[in-house]
C-alpha cells in the first residue's frame, strides 16, 4: 500500500491536474499549433509544485523522490491528458542526467522551464537493442551520426537526449537543440503532441552513460508511461461510469443493462490490476530488485492492454456521441495509441516479459 | 452453367473494353469514390465516363429490373460480373445509398409511380441519397423517435431533427422516418417518406468525428413540406420499411469485415518491422495477434459467403445480417488496431504529405463507429438473443 | 451453400445420431472399460449406413464420396459425442489406404468391422515434421523402429497407419496390430476413448506413401477434426439454450438475463463462423485447392476455439449442475479438449497458418 | 520495526527446530492436506506433530485472540509467519473451514460462549465443519432457500436439503441457513444455525464432479434437532452473517489465482515441448498465450497483495473481495487451460500411475467450479457493478 506521503502526494497532484490541466487543457494544446504541443504555463506551475522535479535531487533544486512518487504524478496527469512534457523531460531526461555535471539544466528542469525530448526509436521502431545512430569520440564530448524518429515532445525541446552505439555498446548522449550538424523536422501527432524526426550528422554530443544507464532509463520511462495509462484508463472509465448512470435510452439510464453492467464491472477489475502491477512495478525500481525488469515489462504491457480496454469501451458506450470530436473519449484514445507505442507496445513489452522469465 | 460461361466470356470482354485503365487503380481515399449526385463534380474525365458506360447497362445496379433501369441479371450473373470486375481491379463505378439501402425499399414497398420516378436516376447516379433515421437523445432507441409530421391535407409539415444524417450536406433527397401519429405507441405511428434536401427549412451541419472528418451531419426541419405522393409503404407502418432496409444496411456494414483484395496484414507488418532469421514476422506477440485475426477473417469471409448467398436468397433468418453485421463491425475494429500496431510509430502521425494525411490513424478512428452506426453491435447482440436465439425476455 | 444431396446426407446423419448414438452411449461406453473406447455395434450400423465407408471406393464397397460427406458426417457425430473411430479409421485410414492393393481392409472399414489405429504423435507431441520414428527397407515391405504416444483408437485397433520417416522422408505404414516387434500398452483418455502407445522395433509394414500422401492424409484428419468440433460445438450449445430458456434464478428464466444473452449471442456467431470456415476447408480440399493448406489451419484452429468456448460457457451457464459427472455439458468438455489437440492443437494450427501466410 | 525483526528470528529458530521435514516437502495430493477432524487419520506421525505444535502456539489461527486459543499476532506478525514457512516450504498445519470461514464469522455475531466453546476446538484441528448453503434448484439464488427451521421453544426441528456441501461426508458439525420465517420476504426470516452432523436425522451423499472425484455431497435433514443457544446472531438475521462469511469465502477463492512458489509455465511448457534456437518456447502461439497469462499473473498477485492487506485492515470496500473472487477464480481457470496445453497429449490420460491417475485433466476439469462455487463469477461482477460502481439497478 502507498505511504502516507505518497498518498498525500497523490492526492495533491489529482487536485492539480483537475484544476490546472483539465481535458479542455489539451483540446486547446491541440488545436493551437504554436504550443508546439506542450503548455509551457502547465510545465512551469508543476515546476512550482515540485511535480517537475520530482526525480531531480534536492541540491539540484529538486524533490528529490523516487520512481513511486514519479510515477503516481504520472498516473494523476493521465487522469486528465495533461499535455505537459513530464514523461520525456520530468521523468526520462532527469534518470538520465542525474549521472551529474548538468546541475545547470536539472535546475531548469526542476523549474518546468527546460523541455528535453527524448530520441530513442529510429525509422518508426522501437528496438533500442539495435542502434544505427553511432556515437564517436572527439575531443572532451563525440559526434553523433544517424536518424531517429518519434522524438517525443520533440518541437518544443531545448535538448535532446539520445541513444546511439559507441564502442562500448549502447549509451546515453545529451545534444542541444541548436548544435551543428542536427537537423530536426516536427511532425503533430494523433493526440496534438508535437513529435520530432532528427538528422544527425557529427552532431557534438555529451556521453552520459552507457548500458546500466539505458537500462534505468528506459525501465523508468515504461514504468511511468504505464502509470499515465492507469490513470487514463481511470480518467476515461470515470467518464463512462457517469455516462451509464445518466444517459438514458429505450426508457431508462442504459447502465441498468446488465451486458453493459457486467462489461464495465470486469473492465474495474483490469483497471485495479493495472494500478497494483504498476505500483509494484515501480516499488521494485526503487528497490533496484532483480526481477524489476520482468516486472516493469509486465505493468507496461498490462497497463496498456486494460487503458485500450478502457478508451474502447468509452467510445463504444457512450455511442454515436463518443465519435464525436467533442465529446473526450477519442481524446483518451488517442493518447492512449501513443502511450503504448511508447517505448516498445503491449506487443513487444509481453515479448521482454517472456524473455524475462525465461521462455 | 453454360449460359453462365458465356455471360462470362462477353462480361470480361466488355469490361476489358470499356473499363478505363486509370479505374482499375486502387481507391486510395474517399477522394476516388464515385457518389454521384446533381452536385458531383467528377475527379477526371474517366470517372465520368465508367459511371456512365456501367449505368448505361444497368450494371451500377446490376440486379434491379431492367424496366427501372437495372441490369436485371440474376443472382450468379452479378456474381460473375463482381469477379470479373475484382480481376481487373476495377473501382466500383458508383457508391450510393440510393443504390445499397433505398432501392431495395422502394423495390420491396414503392407504388409502381415510385419506383419509374426514383429508381432510374438512382441507376443512372443522378440523385445522391441520406438517411434520416436517428435523433439526438434517441441513439439506438429509434422507436422514441420525435421529429413530427403534421397533415394538412395533401401533404405534410415536418419539424425535428436528425443526427447521423452521413452525407446530407452533399445530398439531393432524404429517406426519413417521421412520427404521423403522435398517440401510437412507440413503434407504431411512425412513417417513411421521401423528399428534396433544398426543399424551404432543410438546413444540415456537420458533426465533426475523433478521426478529424465530418462524413456525418446534424439535420434540421423546420417546416419542411413533404407531398404525400412520396409515402412509402403504409401510413404509420414505417417501422416495417425500416427493419427492413436496416437490414440491408447490416449486410453492408457486416461487409465491411471482408478485406477485398486487401494484402495479409502480416507482410506489411514483416515489411515495416522485419523478419527474423526464419522469415518469421520480427515481433512474435504481434504476429500471434495477427495468426488470430487471419483465422476470424478466413472463418467470416466463409460465413458471409455462405449466409451471404443464403440472405440475398431469402433461405435464411433475416436476423442472420445481424450476425455478419456484428462480427464484421468488430473484425474490422480488430483488423484496424492489428494496422496500427504493424505501422510502427508512423502510424501515430496526424497530418503531413508522408503520412498522407495521417491516413492510418484517422482510418482507425473510424472504424470505431462500425459498432455503432447502423445498429450498435449491443442492439445486434439483442436481435440474435430474441430472433435467433429464442431467449425469454429478450 | 451445400447441395441438394449434402444437406440430404447431414439430415440423414443427424438423425441417426441423435437416434442410435446419443450422448448417452458415450457414457455407456466410457464406463465400461471392455468397449475399448468405441461402440462396435454402432460402428457396424454406420457401415450399413455407408457412413464408415464414405471414402472409400465404391468398387471397394464403399459410398466413393469425397471430404465434404465425410466432414459432414463428423459434424454430425460430434453433436452427440458418438463414441465411433470414425475420425481414425472412416476418414484418415481411408485415405492413407487410398493408394489401391488394399481392397480387402478397404471393404472390412467400409462395413465398420475394421478399427484402425492413428499413429503420428511421438512424445506427447503433435510434431509431423519431426518423426523419429524410422522405416527401413526390408524384402517387400519395410520394417519399423521407434516409439508413438497418442495412437487413436489403438486400444480397439487391428491395424495402425503409422506415421515413420524413411530414406525419401515422411511417408504412412500399415502395421498389423499383431505384428512381431510390436508392442502395445493401452491408455484410457478423459473422453473414455482408450489410446496406445506403441513400441516398434523392427516391425514388419507395408509403405503406403510418401510426403504428399501424408499431407493429404493429415490435412483431411485436420478438417474432419474441425467438423467434429463445430457439430459437439453445436449440440453443447443446443443444450446451454435449452437451460437459458427453462432453468429459473431469482424468480425468472436464467436466459433473461442480457449479461448471458449477449454472451450466448456471441457464442451462436462464432459457431457460425465455425461451421462455414469448416466447411470452406472442406471444399477446397475436395477441389485440391492451393491455398486449402492455410485453410485447413484456419479452420481447424478456429474450431478448436470456438468449440472451447461452447464448452466452457456450457458449464458455467449450467452452474453447478454442469459441473457434477452426471450431466452432459462435462463430456463435451472432455471430447472437446481430445478433439483440439488431435493432429496439432489450435496453437499450432495458427502456427501453420501464419506460416501459410507467408509471416 | 525492530520488533517484527525478532519476531521474525524467533519464529525463523521456532520454525527449523519444529517443522518436521517431511512437513517441508510440496503437498502433492488431497491426501497430503491435513482436515483435522474427529474422525481424521493422520498420514503420517509428522503430520500429527506438525498439526499439535502448531496449534499448541495457536499458529493455526495466527491472528486471532489468544484467549480463543488463537496466535494474537498483529497482521503484519502472521505476514512474516508466512513468510518464514514459505522459506522453508513448510506445508499448512491444518487446512480448515473452520479456520477460513466460521470462525471468523463467530469472532464478528457469535456470544461469548459460543466462542469459548467452538473456536479452541477449531484451532486444534478437533473439529471439522462444513457450510450449508446452497440448494438444489437455488444455485445462486441464496435468499430463495426453503430448508425450514420449525420453532419448537428451547429447539428448531430442521427439514430440507443442501447441496455443494463440500466434504460434508467428512465434517463433523456444520454451519446452515435455515428459514426460521416462512413469511418474511426473501432475504430476511433466514438464520445461521450450527449442529453436529451426527444428530439424528442427517445424511449425506456425495456429488461426483467431472474431475470423476467427490469433493461435494447432498446433505439431507429429516426432522434435526437444532438447540437455540446455536443460532449465530439475530434470529431472522443470518443473511447478514452469510454475507460476512462470503466475503471471506471468496478471498480465499480468489487466491487460487495466485500461484504460490509454483514453476513458471513457461519453463514447464519448454520441457516438454522444446525450445527453438534462440531459446524460446517452440511453440510460437503457446508461448504468446503465455506471455499473456503471466502478465495477468503478475498483475493480479500484486492486486492481492494490495487490496487483500486492505480489506484485511477494513480499509477497502468489502464488495473488493468480489474483484479478487472473480478475477482470481478465472485466472486459475487460464492457468489451467495452459497446463493442458504445455502437457502435450500426455495431459489426456485419465487413469494410470504414469500421469499420476490423469492428475492433469482432473485438476484442469476441477478449476471449472472456481467461477461457479463461493458465488459465481456473474454474481461478482453484479456485486462489483451494484456496489462499487454504483450502477442504477444493479
Amino acid at each position: 500500500m502507498l505511504t502516507e506521503e505518497q498518498t498525500l502526494l497523490l492526492e495533491a497532484a489529482g487536485g492539480f491536474f483537475a484544476e490546472q490541466a483539465p481535458v479542455a487543457l489539451r483540446r486547446r494544446v491541440r488545436d493551437d499549433r504554436k504550443s508546439k504541443g506542450v503548455d509551457a504555463g502547465l510545465w512551469r506551475a508543476m515546476g512550482e509544485m515540485g511535480f517537475a522535479g520530482v526525480l531531480v535531487p534536492e541540491a539540484d533544486g529538486g524533490s528529490g523522490l523516487g520512481p513511486v512518487e514519479a510515477g503516481l504524478i504520472a498516473l494523476a496527469a493521465g487522469r486528465t491528458l495533461a499535455p505537459s512534457p513530464f514523461l520525456s523531460s520530468g521523468v526520462m531526461a532527469a534518470a538520465a542526467l542525474a549521472g551529474g555535471g548538468e546541475a545547470e539544466r536539472l535546475g531548469a528542469l526542476a523549474a518546468g522551464e527546460a523541455v528535453i525530448g527524448l530520441a530513442v526509436d529510429e525509422e518508426g521502431r522501437h528496438a533500442p537493442d539495435r542502434l544505427t545512430c553511432q556515437a564517436e569520440a572527439s575531443g572532451n564530448g563525440c559526434r553523433l551520426t544517424g536518424a531517429k524518429t518519434f522524438v517525443l515532445d520533440g518541437a518544443a525541446a531545448d535538448a535532446f537526449v539520445v541513444a546511439a552505439a559507441d564502442a562500448e555498446g549502447a549509451g546515453l548522449f545529451l545534444v542541444e537543440g541548436g548544435a551543428d550538424g542536427l537537423t530536426r523536422e516536427t511532425d503533430v501527432l494523433l493526440d496534438g503532441s508535437q513529435s520530432a524526426r532528427l538528422a544527425l550528422e557529427g552532431a557534438p554530443a555529451q556521453r552520459l552513460g552507457g548500458a546500466d544507464l539505458v537500462e534505468r532509463f528506459l525501465s523508468l520511462g515504461r514504468a511511468c508511461a504505464a502509470a499515465e495509462m492507469t490513470g487514463l484508463a481511470e480518467g476515461v472509465f470515470a467518464l463512462t461510469g457517469e455516462h451509464l448512470r445518466t444517459r438514458k435510452q429505450f426508457g431508462v439510464e442504459i447502465g441498468r443493462f446488465q451486458a453493459l453492467q457486467h462489461r464495465a464491472a470486469h473492465l474495474f477489475c483490469e483497471i485495479e490490476l493495472a494500478r497494483a502491477g504498476t505500483l509494484k512495478a515501480l516499488r521494485l525500481l526503487e528497490a533496484d530488485a532483480a526481477d524489476a525488469a520482468f516486472a516493469v515489462a509486465a505493468a507496461k504491457a498490462k497497463a496498456g492492454q486494460v487503458a485500450a480496454l478502457a478508451v474502447q469501451e468509452a467510445v463504444q458506450m457512450h455511442g454515436g456521441m463518443g465519435m464525436t470530436d467533442e465529446a473526450d473519449p477519442g481524446l483518451y484514445m488517442k493518447r492512449q495509441r501513443l502511450l503504448d507505442r511508447l517505448l516498445g507496445d503491449a506487443d513487444q513489452q509481453r515479448e521482454l516479459a517472456a524473455r524475462a522469465l525465461g521462455y | 452453367m453454360i449460359e453462365l460461361d458465356a455471360f462470362r466470356a462477353e462480361t470480361r470482354a466488355w469490361l476489358e473494353a470499356n473499363c478505363p485503365a486509370s479505374m482499375r487503380t486502387p481507391v486510395a481515399s474517399e477522394e476516388d469514390m464515385c457518389w454521384g449526385g446533381r452536385d458531383f463534380v467528377f475527379q477526371s474525365q474517366d470517372q465520368r465516363l465508367w459511371l456512365e458506360r456501367m449505368a448505361a447497362r444497368g450494371w451500377t445496379a446490376p440486379e434491379w429490373p431492367a424496366e427501372y433501369g437495372g441490369g436485371g441479371l440474376s443472382h450468379d450473373q452479378a456474381q460473375v460480373l463482381r469477379e470479373e470486375m475484382a480481376r481487373i481491379g476495377a473501382r466500383p463505378p458508383l457508391v450510393s445509398f440510393g443504390v445499397w439501402m433505398l432501392g431495395p425499399a422502394l423495390l420491396k414497398y414503392g407504388t409502381e409511380e415510385q419506383k419509374r420516378k426514383f429508381l432510374p436516376p438512382i441507376v443512372r447516379g443522378e440523385i445522391r441519397w441520406c438517411q434520416g433515421y436517428s435523433e439526438p437523445g434517441a441513439g439506438s432507441d429509434l422507436a422514441s423517435l420525435q421529429t413530427r409530421a403534421e397533415d394538412r391535407g395533401d401533404h405534410w409539415i415536418v419539424d425535428g431533427q436528425k443526427i447521423w444524417t452521413s452525407y446530407a450536406d452533399q445530398a439531393d433527397w432524404i429517406f426519413c422516418l417521421v412520427r404521423t401519429d403522435p398517440e401510437a405507441p412507440k413503434h407504431l405511428g411512425i412513417s417513411f417518406v421521401l423528399f428534396d434536401m433544398k426543399t424551404p427549412g432543410v438546413s444540415t451541419r456537420p458533426i465533426t468525428l475523433i478521426s478529424g472528418k465530418s462524413p456525418f451531419c446534424e439535420t434540421f426541419f423546420d417546416g419542411v413540406r413533404v407531398e404525400k405522393e412520396n409515402l412509402v409503404g403504409e401510413l404509420n407502418r414505417g417501422w416495417d420499411v425500416a427493419k427492413y432496409l436496416l437490414g440491408h444496411e447490416r449486410a453492408m456494414i457486416g461487409a465491411m469485415g471482408q478485406a477485398a483484395n486487401a494484402r495479409p496484414l502480416g507482410e506489411l507488418a514483416a515489411e515495416r518491422l522485419g523478419r527474423d532469421d526464419a522469415g518469421r514476422l520480427d515481433q512474435p506477440m504481434l504476429r500471434a495477434r495477427l495468426a488470430e485475426f487471419d483465422v476470424d477473417a478466413f472463418a467470416f469471409d466463409a460465413a458471409l459467403e455462405e449466409t451471404g448467398a443464403a440472405l440475398a436468397a431469402g433461405r435464411a433468418h433475416p436476423a442472420m445480417a445481424s450476425v455478419l453485421k456484428y462480427y464484421g463491425a468488430e473484425l474490422n475494429k480488430r483488423r484496424h488496431e492489428l494496422l496500427m500496431a504493424a505501422g510502427g510509430s508512423d502510424a501515430l502521425e496526424w497530418e503531413g504529405a508522408r503520412s498522407n494525411g495521417g491516413a492510418a490513424a484517422r482510418d482507425w478512428l473510424r472504424t470505431k463507429a462500425n459498432s455503432i452506426e447502423g445498429g450498435t453491435s449491443e442492439v445486434q447482440l439483442n436481435i440474435i438473443a430474441k430472433h435467433l436465439l429464442r431467449l425469454p425476455g429478450a
